[in-house]
């Protein structure tokens, strides 16, 4: 069998990229995802960074942040960064690539978050910084797992009726994108939203919705 | 807002999860939950030695791990000092922690010939020709690299 | 197929006039005409427009193209009968345009409400309860085969009830005026839509009456099934009318309550998923 | 002129969708192309005026 199972829930297949054994195919779903992820990504090249407003309290004054492209180079580098491995972990037919790239998205939102100053901000970050390294541990079992109990790793394979994949395996790589993306777990993701620097910020929660809207697809179709 | 322990049960599950110094210990909490069923799930989970190194070295077998060429593995000039107490001398699984023994003795899925610990099963993944895998690990890397530079040369 | 879309554009402003009298009225006041948020619309589109001198430009336009982008595209689904897997996808990335929305501005009212969109992401955890639940029982995710599935089986909202709740859960927290309406709450102004004004808030009102649209729409098409248009709008101006009285009955819950309650929901539809399997 | 363009490509779409020239999926992926624009442009063209950007709302 040498293409996506049918009928899959994301849609037929509509384009295939070969890598050796590894093979990235566009879907009508994994091509919106795809799509979504393009745009941001050049949101966050060609935007520059808002100028926060903030209020001083119990007075009728109010200062403006100025904050310059170059003082916020390093997130945009990150948020491109991040942008990139999420295209890569739409589009991937692979589960173990899908988790790789799923964790370098883990780490590249916690470069983008590092690079601020705010004390909060990096109080928050942190505790992300720690959920993510967690999930890498479930993330890359449930890989794991599936190599181990199937034989394969490759999505067109998994997705097939005939290979049964144990619910351990499966709530593992939920569980392992919900980590690293905090997808449910919003409490820090909400703190860090409040530094400088949208474009770079919304790269962050595009990333991880993109992934686990792609996860719920592996997880249904397996 | 009212203090620590006051309110309904719903605000106080509120205020107990807005807590962001709790996150990462409600998340190890539901990671150990699901490794505990996991753990519990393993004895009837399949393990598919078609693909993945067999746990009994097999010869014959394509995939035997010490067939890579170059000289066999098993005439390793180290010498042992009480060959009873290590008679696999040379292989991957030649000294295992008692912890690790018993673990290879109850399961399919540990104490395989290379595979004598759980990280070993992404190790056999990378055996196979996946160029991209390599890439992006490579990847991941580079940019850990990069925010601990950046955030080492950082003034303050 | 743009005539359809211009119809859900003014069907669901209508449909949003509907919801505040309703509202209104419940409460015991008089209440704006029903046509008010059509000539609103039109209004702000009238109006002196430019861009906050604080504001990330590209970001601050971008956004409004793409919440109009993705609903017209949610309705194109809806109407081409294809995989709700993609429209509860849209459904996720419009969180991302009210992320957007709030923090291109600079606007401290604006951060306020995407900091708060950002705390109710968890009201999209009852929908993947829901697709789950869906996919389990008709065994597809394609609109056509699930409203064959109800043709031959009866709808599937007196099949599984628990999950229809879910469903409409969502659809609520979406609401203007809902309890879980936190990110535009009137205490920090219009939340994440505060410095989006004039064409901007014109062309966004056009986007959320596509979205109100579409919420209805699938709503009634996923669990009720294929019945004509005519009898396709009642029902769904009857489901709107149920959401008013919540909306107008139930109060503003705070932050992280919502997030707590939506979770519970959540759970709920979990454990019943888990019933129905062990049953089945 | 944009609101023009980007409006006729609608109208374009959805009347050769009608007519069967393009196929559904395709004249749906113009419109959502298309529309946003349209909808942005013909405000802008028609609104009052272009005032300088002011600083955001910062209460009563």
């Amino acid at each position: 069998m040498n293409s996506l199972a049918v009928p899959a829930i994301g849609g037929a297949e509509l384009h295939v990229i070969e890598f050796g054994d590894i093979v990235n195919y566009f879907s009508p779903y994994t091509a919106m995802l795809f799509a979504f992820a393009v745009l941001f990504t050049v949101i966050a090249i060609v935007s520059r960074p808002e100028r926060q407003v903030d209020i001083a309290f119990g007075g009728d004054a109010y200062y403006t942040k100025d904050i310059q492209p170059e003082q916020l180079k390093f997130q945009r580098f990150m948020a491109i960064a991040c942008g990139l491995a999420t295209l890569g972990a739409v589009v991937s037919g692979d589960v173990f690539n899908f988790t790789l790239f799923t964790s370098m998205v883990g780490i590249t939102n916690i470069g983008i978050v590092a690079a601020y100053k705010n004390r909060h901000v990096l109080n928050a970050a942190f505790q992300y910084g720690i959920v993510a390294m967690i999930a890498t541990v479930p993330l890359f079992g449930g890989a794991a797992i599936i190599l181990a109990t199937t034989g394969t790793l490759s999505m067109w394979e998994l997705f097939g009726s005939a290979i049964a994949v144990p619910l351990i395996a499966k709530a593992f790589l939920v569980l392992g994108v919900m980590g690293e993306g905090m997808a449910p777990f919003y409490v820090a993701k909400a703190e860090i939203t409040r530094a400088p620097g949208a474009p770079y910020v919304l790269i962050i929660h595009v990333s991880s919705l993109l992934l686990f809207l792609r996860v719920v697809e592996i997880v249904l179709s397996m | 807002m009212k203090p620590e322990g006051q309110g309904s049960i719903i605000s106080r599950i509120s205020r107990a999860l807005s807590n962001y110094d709790y996150l990462a210990g409600v998340y190890a909490l539901l990671v150990i939950i699901i490794t505990i069923i996991g753990i519990v799930s393993l004895p009837f989970l399949a393990y598919e030695d078609v693909q993945v190194y067999p746990k009994h070295i097999d010869r014959s077998s394509p995939l035997d791990p010490y067939d890579r060429g170059g000289t066999p593995f098993n005439t390793t000039a180290v010498h042992a000092q009480y060959p009873d107490n290590s008679p696999y001398l040379g292989y991957v699984t030649a000294y295992l922690t008692p912890l690790s023994q018993f673990m290879a003795d109850g399961s399919h899925h540990l104490g395989t010939t290379i595979v004598s610990h759980p990280g070993g099963i992404i190790d056999e993944i990378l055996y196979n020709t996946r160029g991209l895998d390599t890439v992006v690990e490579t990847s991941i890397l580079f940019v850990a690299f990069t925010i601990a530079a950046y955030l080492f040369r950082r003034k303050d | 197929m743009i005539d359809f879309l211009l119809f859900a554009v003014f069907t669901g402003l209508l449909l949003h006039g509907i919801h505040r009298k309703a509202i209104a009225r419940i409460q015991g006041r008089p209440g704006p005409p029903i046509w008010q948020e059509i000539l609103h619309s039109l209004k702000f589109s009238f109006k002196e427009t430019w861009i906050p001198a604080t504001a990330s430009e590209v970001l601050f336009v971008a956004v409004v193209l793409v919440a109009l982008g993705i609903w017209s595209a949610a309705l194109f689904i809806l109407l081409l009968e294809g995989s709700i897997l993609m429209l509860f996808g849209i459904y996720m990335l419009h969180k991302i345009v009210e992320h957007g929305l709030g923090l291109s501005s600079g606007s401290p009212y604006g951060k306020f409400g995407a900091i708060r969109s950002v705390i109710s992401a968890a009201s999209e955890i009852p929908l993947f309860a829901t697709i789950g639940a869906i996919y389990f029982v008709t065994g597809s995710l394609q609109l056509s085969d699930i409203i064959a599935y109800q043709a031959a089986n009866g709808p599937l909202l007196l099949l599984m009830p628990p999950v229809a709740a879910a469903m409409y859960i969502v659809i609520l927290s979406k609401m203007h005026y809902s309890p879980f309406a936190i990110i535009e709450a009137k205490e920090i102004v219009s939340g994440n839509r505060t410095e989006h004004f004039g064409v901007w808030r014109a062309a966004l009102d056009v986007a959320f009456s596509l979205k109100t649209f579409v919420l209805l729409y699938a709503f009634v098409l996923i669990f009720i099934g294929g019945i004509p248009f005519a009898a396709v709008l009642v029902l769904m101006l009857l489901l709107l009318l149920s959401l008013s009285f919540v909306c107008a009955l139930c109060p503003m819950l705070s932050p992280y309550d919502t997030v707590t309650m939506q979770s519970l929901a959540t759970a709920l539809v979990a454990v019943y998923l888990v019933a129905v399997v062990v049953i089945a | 002129m944009g609101t023009g363009v980007t409006g006729a490509i609608c109208i374009a779409a959805g009347a050769s969708a009608a007519l069967d020239m393009l196929p559904l999926w395709g004249a749906g992926l113009l419109i959502v192309v298309a529309f946003p624009f349209f909808v942005v442009l013909l405000g802008l063209w028609w609104n009052a005026s272009e005032g300088e950007g002011d600083i955001p709302f910062i209460g009563y």
